[in-house]
């Protein structure tokens, strides 16, 4: 097992530098650089030469290999810079940001799960009855509203109308949070609903669902103690998926809400053009791409047993 | 489910009279089965029906709106709904209705084209990854890693920067972190496929690598990627909506359900028809996708081979 | 007794922006400190753009390199030690270090203080000097007392700015030793908002009591007795720049067809919702050199399409579109999407250009800025900039439209333009000077090198609760000491 | 007699991940002559279907050598295996898997046909020869395979290995999912084939009593090893080996 | 009559509204082992399912009655069918590793069946299976007990099978298809173990498989299904000897035999 994991933390090296190393690429060849950025929208002029000397300031002025071992060098040695924007560590603004996401990540994801998980279980069992077109129909809604129309509407709704929730955060705290998670959660769980109903049905169909009825065991029983665990596997695979995304931050929502969180920082980084964010950001992303791959395997093989103690054929 | 069961099939004790039965004078209890059959071909031609309407609409969508989607004109700006203009009109006072249907043409095509391309470049890699393994398999699967590690709006943003805005660039960047998606699918299908004995039965016959792949193994691996595809539609009708949000999407005036609803939905509380009807639109669409992907997919379950 | 406090929610107050912090001299524009009531500068402009003692009570032109200034008597910083002439040479040579835009702007060969007097000697004639100084970069801080890692500075102003988070908030407290009056509100959070609906639903929510950058869309929302607006015309101009360079705009006839078929009076009434002003020329009417001394082409498609008629633009395939000598007349729009206006103005008037046979192609992109540089990509450019950031009317001219202006990208040359811009540099009576900026915007409207079409109303919205926070034509005062809530 | 097939010290080993690599057949030679007919026996994941792919090379030969009429096909690749299936062909143990379930038995039956250049026309009447050949009716051809019965897949699949002619026919497990009604059936043709064709058969089976009325030879496999070989009636009625014995004791009668 | 412990009366069984079983009447009396066969797709598995009520949403018994201890079981409620079922009658599926939840254990499945009909204790539970397990022949009930399906092989899996439905010593065994999944000596052990319930318990089965062998091993009366339409239903011993219908003929000569020398 520790070897195993091991080995996934090894592949993460060579996945860190591609992705990097493109990001580094792509945000090069993409032209104007934060130094351009920052004269934006300021309705002024600044002669080139100031610019230049702005440039190179930053390092800017130097090849892009040369800027990216720069930055290579400088990360081996744990430093991971500054932001050219606000000239903060980048470390420190990243972690400053990382609560607010975690927060938001936490919480959209257990209201996903208690959402989700009961009713596609519920549409499942009642297959092709009204409450099963109902919870679909309900799904269907969720999947076709973009999250920025969502958030509008329980803005309108939760904010304005009832007053329950606060349209922006203040802190990052529970009251603050609900309305982006519910956001999310209304897309993931709409998402969700669907293959936990699909997986559910597919229990369902098997043998030994109709075994434990042969032996007259009650249909809750066999629901929550069979059904339910081996559904997990599925919705375990869909949670680490959104996990990842939602570590990664969601930009829309983050901004909509004012939610301080690493999506935020992301999308004005990309913006402004600030590389030491944007290489922390890629980086943080692809950890977490090869963490939660871990994580799904171990839980896999928590979950499982037939994966844990290596019964499973192939 | 016993409930059901019940639900279903109605009861009914007859006893037959003696002279009736087919049964030599013996009393036999006989129940009455209601039957429902489910239609999948019939639902299926429905849906499918309904997502060629949905296609003709785009591709006719020229000459089925009422008015000139880009006519302007300032004086009848955001008119609430009437006969003249059932959608009502937008900021510039363009017919909603008109801008709705044409803009059928960019959403619509748009996340057509962009399932087709990651469909079928990523079917065709996991295709080969899973058919042909070795150094191919782990150089493009090492590579649809880095594709899925790298982040969808880094990209899309990148693109955006280097490329310009436009919906081409945002579909580019959609596609290039989407692909993994299904090369992994058909990667998977055909590592299963290929120890099937009808393969192997190919082999013996004479069969040529690519005709395996072409003949027997594609056919019997498209379902799923079929099915994953009908739901992308959605999603990424979803996706583009997003990067429209971010400003990343459709470039102006181009009528485009995204950047519609994007660019109208701070008048949800004032002139809610301009953001309300690209919405609605969207729900339709993406309604019929993931019903026509549902039934697809039953249809292609062999467990309902028996209700086709 | 209750506190008053007061939350403010600005779309503007981010990095992005170039706000990053309150620190004046930090960044380019670095509005914030003295938009917030935390910094202030020597002098001010008052409703009519004309300059106004502030910290400063008056200033002296000894000669064209010599300005002597004297302060007011008993201006203190918030943490109470004396602004004087000493902490005011302090303050202006760290900028001069600093910023780059204010040494270029200010040319300062030296600066002496004695006592409440500071006599700041320049290298060449600078007779918008003391206009130089009322931008925000020349807020007087206290430099002894540093710059903290955030962003925080320590000014003369009504608020004292107590946390500050980039991208997402600043608190200010009330100023006790403020030097300049009282201060009604005891504590103030402006919030960045950067999203104009969540802008929107705080305020309608009660989360926020005022609000700046509101979407015009979201206006009709507030145009009731719970809401005041406070609006002001401004010198941020919406203007179309001609491509000089280019095969089309630099043909005079399509430039003054341009001219004449945008229709600026739909686009301030209807779509920017009567928050604008219609343009004539670079400044509005407000100041003493504003549109109202000018002519220029107004709506006229009919009149355009002769124009263009006469110059030999004719359509001759029917497909709407004027060809002539086989090119079509196609304009490439380069804009940008930061200031919401600009789409919208693109927008309309690629509508109302196609009625006279051009078809416009627009370009909206963030990187507007690199792509201007290179001619050979754009015909039109549309852009939004202050053109009297300093309510001095060179500024515009040496910046965009001269031989050896940074901006001017698309090479516009006018040789009686480069004249007056001669006599400008050298002329330090503000009448005269007004008097030449106005032939100066003429002879660019003559040339129809530039298209004005709206000034920015800038506009605040609040709680009608609200008193005291008034937009002001200049951009730069937000949160006064008159700022109350009841 | 004419050799057709001869496999010296034929080895399999499965690499697995994360695991021992695992010896599925064992050092295994035998040879078979034309018109002979080798049985090949053991219990369960005993290796016989591996074997059988190797000498089909449908799986690549880990050790050993294997010839056909000679020729060391061990190392051939696929491409130049196409002349070696011409004379050795395959009935797979699942007959309705062994089609491909989206294109019709006739499609099956004629691929190695349409390989090896036929025309389309040809094709459908030889396809139609071969059917009633196995006792089909010729129509069948356009079946697909869910809509045919499991006696009937198994005759189509053994009409589309005859299609080529081959002399050596490998049946694994030809029969063992199919009702005993049918299996005699096959079992007939199968008879018949060796009688009016002349085919070299491995017969791979774990019904010791069909292998005891159809084959010349048997092999009794364990584990991947050959544990016995010999004349079926010799191997029931004396086992040597305790497994063969096992074997033989367990069937019932 | 009264020792007739399940009766199927002119049984026809319809799926979707087509009648798939037609007609079909037997009794069992305690002990008796009946022997059900046909050809594959003849109805076998359906009539047995029918009288667990396992026939699935599209099937029901639209003729006849299926009674048990002279309770006509169609028309009871599911919680009184639920109680029959595996206390009643025991139900062993032609894939027994398969009817067991792959990723629970054998005991927690066992505990669960039996809590279903009474209230015991864990360790209760457990006291008995083990017995019933040392009964079975099981060398490490223990490991059974603790074990997941996949972690024992297929004839321990049939066998813990048995065991399961066995636990609740249920009067009636429905075994469908229990040996065909298996190689042939498992087959032959667990055939034994069913002959040992009868033996211990008195227990009445009835075994569906496709070999003929098995059957004149075990059964005492067998009922040869052909289409859906019983052809044949005697005595065994009278069945396979002297077959009457011509399909049971052929079935019969069907069956390959292996030819010894001497059998001792
Ligand atoms: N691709 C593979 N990878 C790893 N192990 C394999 C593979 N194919 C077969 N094996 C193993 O090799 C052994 C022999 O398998 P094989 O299929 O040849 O058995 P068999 O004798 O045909 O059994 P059966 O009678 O059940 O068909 C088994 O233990 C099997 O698990
Ligand atoms: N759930 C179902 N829905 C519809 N038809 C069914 C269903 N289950 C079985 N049938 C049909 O009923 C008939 C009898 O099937 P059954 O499974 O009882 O046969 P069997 O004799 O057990 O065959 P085998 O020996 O292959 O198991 C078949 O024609 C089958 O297609
Ligand atoms: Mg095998
Ligand atoms: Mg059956």
């Amino acid at each position: 097992m520790k070897k195993y994991a091991i080995k996934r933390i090894l592949q993460l090296i060579p996945i860190l530098f591609a992705i990097t190393f493109l990001s580094y690429g792509m945000m090069r060849i993409a032209g104007s650089d934060v130094v351009t950025r920052k004269m934006e929208n300021t309705g002024g002029v600044v002669s080139e030469a100031a610019l230049d000397a702005a440039r190179e300031e930053l390092g800017l002025d130097k090849p892009f290999l040369t800027q990216y071992f720069v930055w290579l060098g400088k990360l081996l040695r744990g430093d991971m810079g500054n932001s050219y924007v606000s000239g903060v560590s980048v470390f420190d603004t990243f972690i400053s940001k990382l609560p607010a996401t975690l927060l938001l990540t936490a919480t959209s994801i257990l209201l996903t799960i208690i959402i989700s998980i009961p009713l596609g279980i519920l549409s499942a069992v009642k297959q092709n009855t009204i409450a099963d077109y109902l919870i679909r129909f309900c799904s269907f809604i969720g999947n076709s509203l973009p999250n920025f129309f969502v958030s509008l509407l329980l803005m309108y709704f939760l904010a304005i109308r009832v007053r329950i929730f606060p349209v922006i955060a203040k802190d990052v705290s529970l009251k603050s949070v609900a309305m982006p998670a519910i956001t999310l959660a209304i897309a993931m769980s709409a998402k969700y609903l669907r293959q936990v109903r699909a997986t559910v049905l597919d229990e369902l169909s098997k043998d030994y669902v109709a075994g434990a009825r042969a032996r007259g065991v009650k249909f809750s029983v066999t629901l929550w103690k069979s059904i339910m665990k081996a559904s997990l596997v599925t919705v375990i695979t869909l949670l680490m998926l959104s996990v990842g995304n939602l570590l990664g931050g969601t930009a829309i929502v983050e901004s909509i809400f004012m939610w301080d969180g690493v999506g935020k920082m992301a999308v004005d980084a990309i913006s402004m053009r600030d590389y030491p964010i944007i290489q922390a950001y890629v980086m943080w992303m692809a950890i977490i791409y090869v963490l939660v791959n871990l994580l799904t395997d171990l839980s896999y093989r928590f979950l499982d047993p037939r994966i844990r103690l290596g019964g499973a054929k192939q | 489910m016993g409930k059901k069961e019940q639900g279903r099939c109605q009861k009914e004790s007859v006893v037959l009279k003696n002279g009736q039965s087919t049964d030599n004078g013996k009393h036999v209890t006989v129940r009455v089965q209601r039957i429902r059959k489910i239609h999948i071909k019939q639902k299926l031609i429905i849906f499918s029906v309904l997502a060629v309407c949905l296609v003709v609409l785009a591709v006719f969508s020229d000459h089925l709106c009422p008015y000139d989607p880009y006519a302007q004109d300032l004086s009848s700006a955001l008119q609430a709904p009437s006969l003249q203009h059932p959608m009502g009109t937008d900021t510039y006072g363009r017919d909603m209705l008109s801008r709705v249907i044409s803009g059928a043409r960019a959403s619509i095509f748009s996340t057509f084209i962009l399932v087709a391309v990651i469909s079928v470049f990523g079917t065709i890699v996991g295709l080969c990854c899973g058919y042909y393994g070795g150094i191919l398999d782990s150089v493009m699967m090492r590579i649809s890693d880095v594709c899925l590690a790298f982040p969808g709006l880094v990209f899309a943003m990148a693109i955006a920067a280097i490329l310009g805005g436009g919906i081409q660039n945002a579909i580019i960047a959609l596609a290039v972190v989407s692909w993994p998606k299904y090369s992994r699918i058909a990667r998977s299908q055909t590592l299963a496929l290929k120890e099937e004995p009808y393969i192997h039965a190919a082999i013996l016959a004479g069969d040529s690598s690519a005709q395996i792949l072409v003949r027997h193994v594609l056919p019997n691996m498209i379902g799923p990627v079929l099915v994953t595809a009908m739901l992308d539609i959605g999603t990424m009708m979803m996706e583009l909506a997003g990067l429209s949000f971010l400003g990343l999407g459709a470039q102006i005036p181009m009528a485009e359900w995204g950047s519609m609803m994007s660019g109208g939905r701070s008048m949800i509380q004032t002139y809610p028809w301009v953001v309300l009807s690209p919405g609605i639109a969207i729900f339709i669409s993406v309604v019929i996708f993931n019903l026509l992907g549902d039934t697809v997919r039953d249809y292609l379950d062999p467990k309902n081979s028996r209700i086709k | 007794e209750d506190k008053k406090t007061l939350v403010f929610g600005d779309t503007t107050f981010n990095a992005e922006n170039e706000e990053a912090d309150i620190n004046p001299q930090n960044t380019y524009a670095g509005w914030a400190c003295i938009r917030y009531g935390v910094g202030e500068t020597l002098f001010r402009y008052s409703d009519t753009m004309e300059i106004e003692p502030w910290i400063a009570k008056e200033y002296e032109n000894v000669d064209e390199l010599t300005w002597k200034i004297t302060l007011n008597d008993g201006v203190v910083f918030s943490n109470g030690r004396v602004c004087d002439g000493e902490a005011v040479k302090e303050s202006l040579e760290s900028l001069v270090e600093n910023h780059e835009r204010a040494a270029g702007d200010l040319c300062i060969d030296s600066i002496e203080a004695d006592g409440n007097v500071v006599t700041i000697k320049t290298t060449e004639p600078k007779p918008a000097l003391i206009n130089y100084l009322c931008d925000p970069y020349g807020c007087i801080i206290d430099v002894q007392a540093g710059i903290t890692d955030n962003g925080i500075v320590i000014g003369t102003g009504p608020y004292v700015a107590a946390d500050l988070v980039t991208d997402d908030h600043v608190d200010l407290v009330k100023n006790e030793n403020y030097w300049n009056g009282d201060v009604n509100v005891d504590e103030i959070t402006v919030r960045t908002i950067s999203d104009g609906d969540t802008l929107a639903f705080a305020l309608q929510a009660g989360e926020i009591n005022a609000a700046y950058g509101m979407a015009y869309a979201s206006y009709p929302l507030f145009e009731n007795d719970d809401f005041t607006f406070s609006s002001a015309a401004t010198s941020r101009a919406f203007y179309a720049w001609m491509n000089f360079e280019s095969s089309v705009t630099s043909d005079p006839a399509v430039r003054k067809a341009i001219a004449m078929g945008i229709d600026k009076e739909s686009f301030v009434s209807v779509l920017l919702n009567g928050y604008g002003y219609l343009a004539v020329g670079a400044f509005p009417d407000t100041f003493s050199f504003g549109g109202q001394n000018l002519t220029t082409e107004s709506y006229d498609p009919d009149g355009a399409k002769k124009v263009l008629e006469d110059a030999g633009w004719v359509d001759s395939d029917g497909d709407g579109i004027r060809e002539k000598d086989g090119e079509k007349l196609v304009i490439r729009w380069l804009t940008y999407p930061s200031r919401q206006e600009l789409p919208l103005l693109a927008e309309s008037a690629q509508a109302t250009l196609k009625e006279i046979g051009m078809e416009v192609q627009i370009n909206c992109t963030s990187d507007s800025n690199t792509i201007r540089k290179d001619p050979a990509q754009w015909d039109v450019y549309a852009s939004a900039m202050v053109t009297a950031p300093t309510g001095d009317p060179e500024n515009f001219f040496t910046t965009c439209a001269l031989d050896n202006s940074v901006s001017n990208n698309g090479h516009y040359h006018s040789d009686k333009l480069e004249e007056l811009a001669k006599e400008m540099g050298k002329e330090f009576d503000v009448e005269k000077r007004s008097e030449l900026g106005i032939q100066m915007q003429q002879t660019v409207l003559d040339d129809n090198a530039y298209v004005f079409c709206s000034h920015l109303k800038m506009s605040m919205i609040m709680q009608s609760n609200v008193t005291g926070l008034v937009a002001h034509p200049c951009d730069y005062y937000e949160l006064t000491a008159d700022l109350d809530i009841n | 007699m004419n050799t057709l097939l001869e496999a010296e010290h034929l080895t399999k080993v499965f690499a697995q991940r994360g695991k021992e690599p695992f010896k599925a057949v064992d050092d295994v030679s035998f040879s078979l002559q034309a018109g002979e007919t080798l049985g090949i026996v053991g219990e369960s994941g005993s290796g016989k279907s591996t074997l059988a792919k190797m000498i089909t090379r449908l799986t690549d030969i880990t050790d050993g050598t294997l010839k056909f009429q000679g020729k060391d096909i061990t190392k051939l690749k696929q491409s130049q295996l196409r002349d070696v299936y011409g004379n050795i062909q395959m009935v797979f143990q699942n007959p309705a898997g062994s089609f491909d379930p989206r294109r019709t038995l006739g499609d099956g039956i004629g691929e190695s046909l349409r390989n090896r250049g036929m025309k389309k026309t040809d094709i459908a009447i030889r396809v139609k020869e071969l059917l009633e050949q196995c006792g089909l009716d010729g129509e069948l051809a356009k079946r697909y395979p869910h809509e045919v019965s499991g006696g009937q897949c198994q005759r189509a699949a053994i009409a589309r290995a005859l299609a080529v002619e081959p002399k050596v026919l490998i049946c694994d497990e030809a029969t063992s999912s199919l009702d005993v009604t049918i299996q005699k059936q096959i079992m007939e043709l199968l008879e018949e084939l060796k009688d009016t064709h002349g085919l070299s058969f491995i017969f791979i089976c774990h019904n010791l009593a069909l292998v005891q009325s159809f084959c010349d030879k048997v092999l009794v496999l364990y584990d991947g090893k050959v544990v016995e070989s010999g004349k079926p009636d010799d191997i029931i009625n004396e086992p040597k080996e305790a497994y063969t014995k096992k074997l033989v004791d367990a069937v019932f009668e | 009559m009264e020792n007739k412990i399940l009766i199927y009366d002119s049984v026809e069984i319809s799926f979707d509204g087509e009648a798939v079983v037609h007609d079909v009447s037997f009794s069992l009396t305690p002990g008796e082992i009946l022997g059900l066969v046909g050809e594959s797709g003849s109805g076998k598995s359906t009539l047995i399912k029918a009288a667990m009520g396992l026939l699935g949403s599209g099937g029901l018994v639209t003729r006849g009655n299926i009674c048990y201890m002279g309770q006509n079981i169609l028309d009871i409620s599911e919680k009184e069918k639920r109680k029959i079922r595996g206390a009643g009658i025991g139900m062993i599926f032609q894939d027994a590793g398969a009817s067991l939840c792959p990723i629970r254990t054998i005991g927690d499945q066992i505990y669960e069946s039996m809590r279903a009909h009474k209230k015991v204790s864990r360790n209760e539970a457990k006291d008995h299976a083990m017995e019933l397990f040392e009964k079975l022949n099981f060398k490490d009930s223990q490991r059974v007990w603790d074990s997941y399906p996949f972690e024992l092989s297929g004839g321990m899996n049939q066998r813990a099978g048995i065991a399961i439905s066995m636990l609740m010593n249920p009067p009636i065994l429905l075994a469908d298809e229990p040996t065909s999944a298996l190689d042939v000596s498992v087959q032959r052990q667990v055939v034994r173990e069913m002959l040992k319930l009868r033996e211990l318990f008195g227990t009445a089965i009835i075994i569906v498989t496709h070999d003929i062998g098995v059957v004149r091993a075990m059964a005492d009366t067998v009922l040869v299904l052909k289409n859906g339409k019983m052809v044949e239903y005697g005595e065994a011993e009278k069945v396979l000897n002297h077959p009457q219908d011509p399909y049971t003929k052929k079935l019969l000569a069907a069956v390959p035999r292996l030819k010894r020398k001497e059998r001792s």
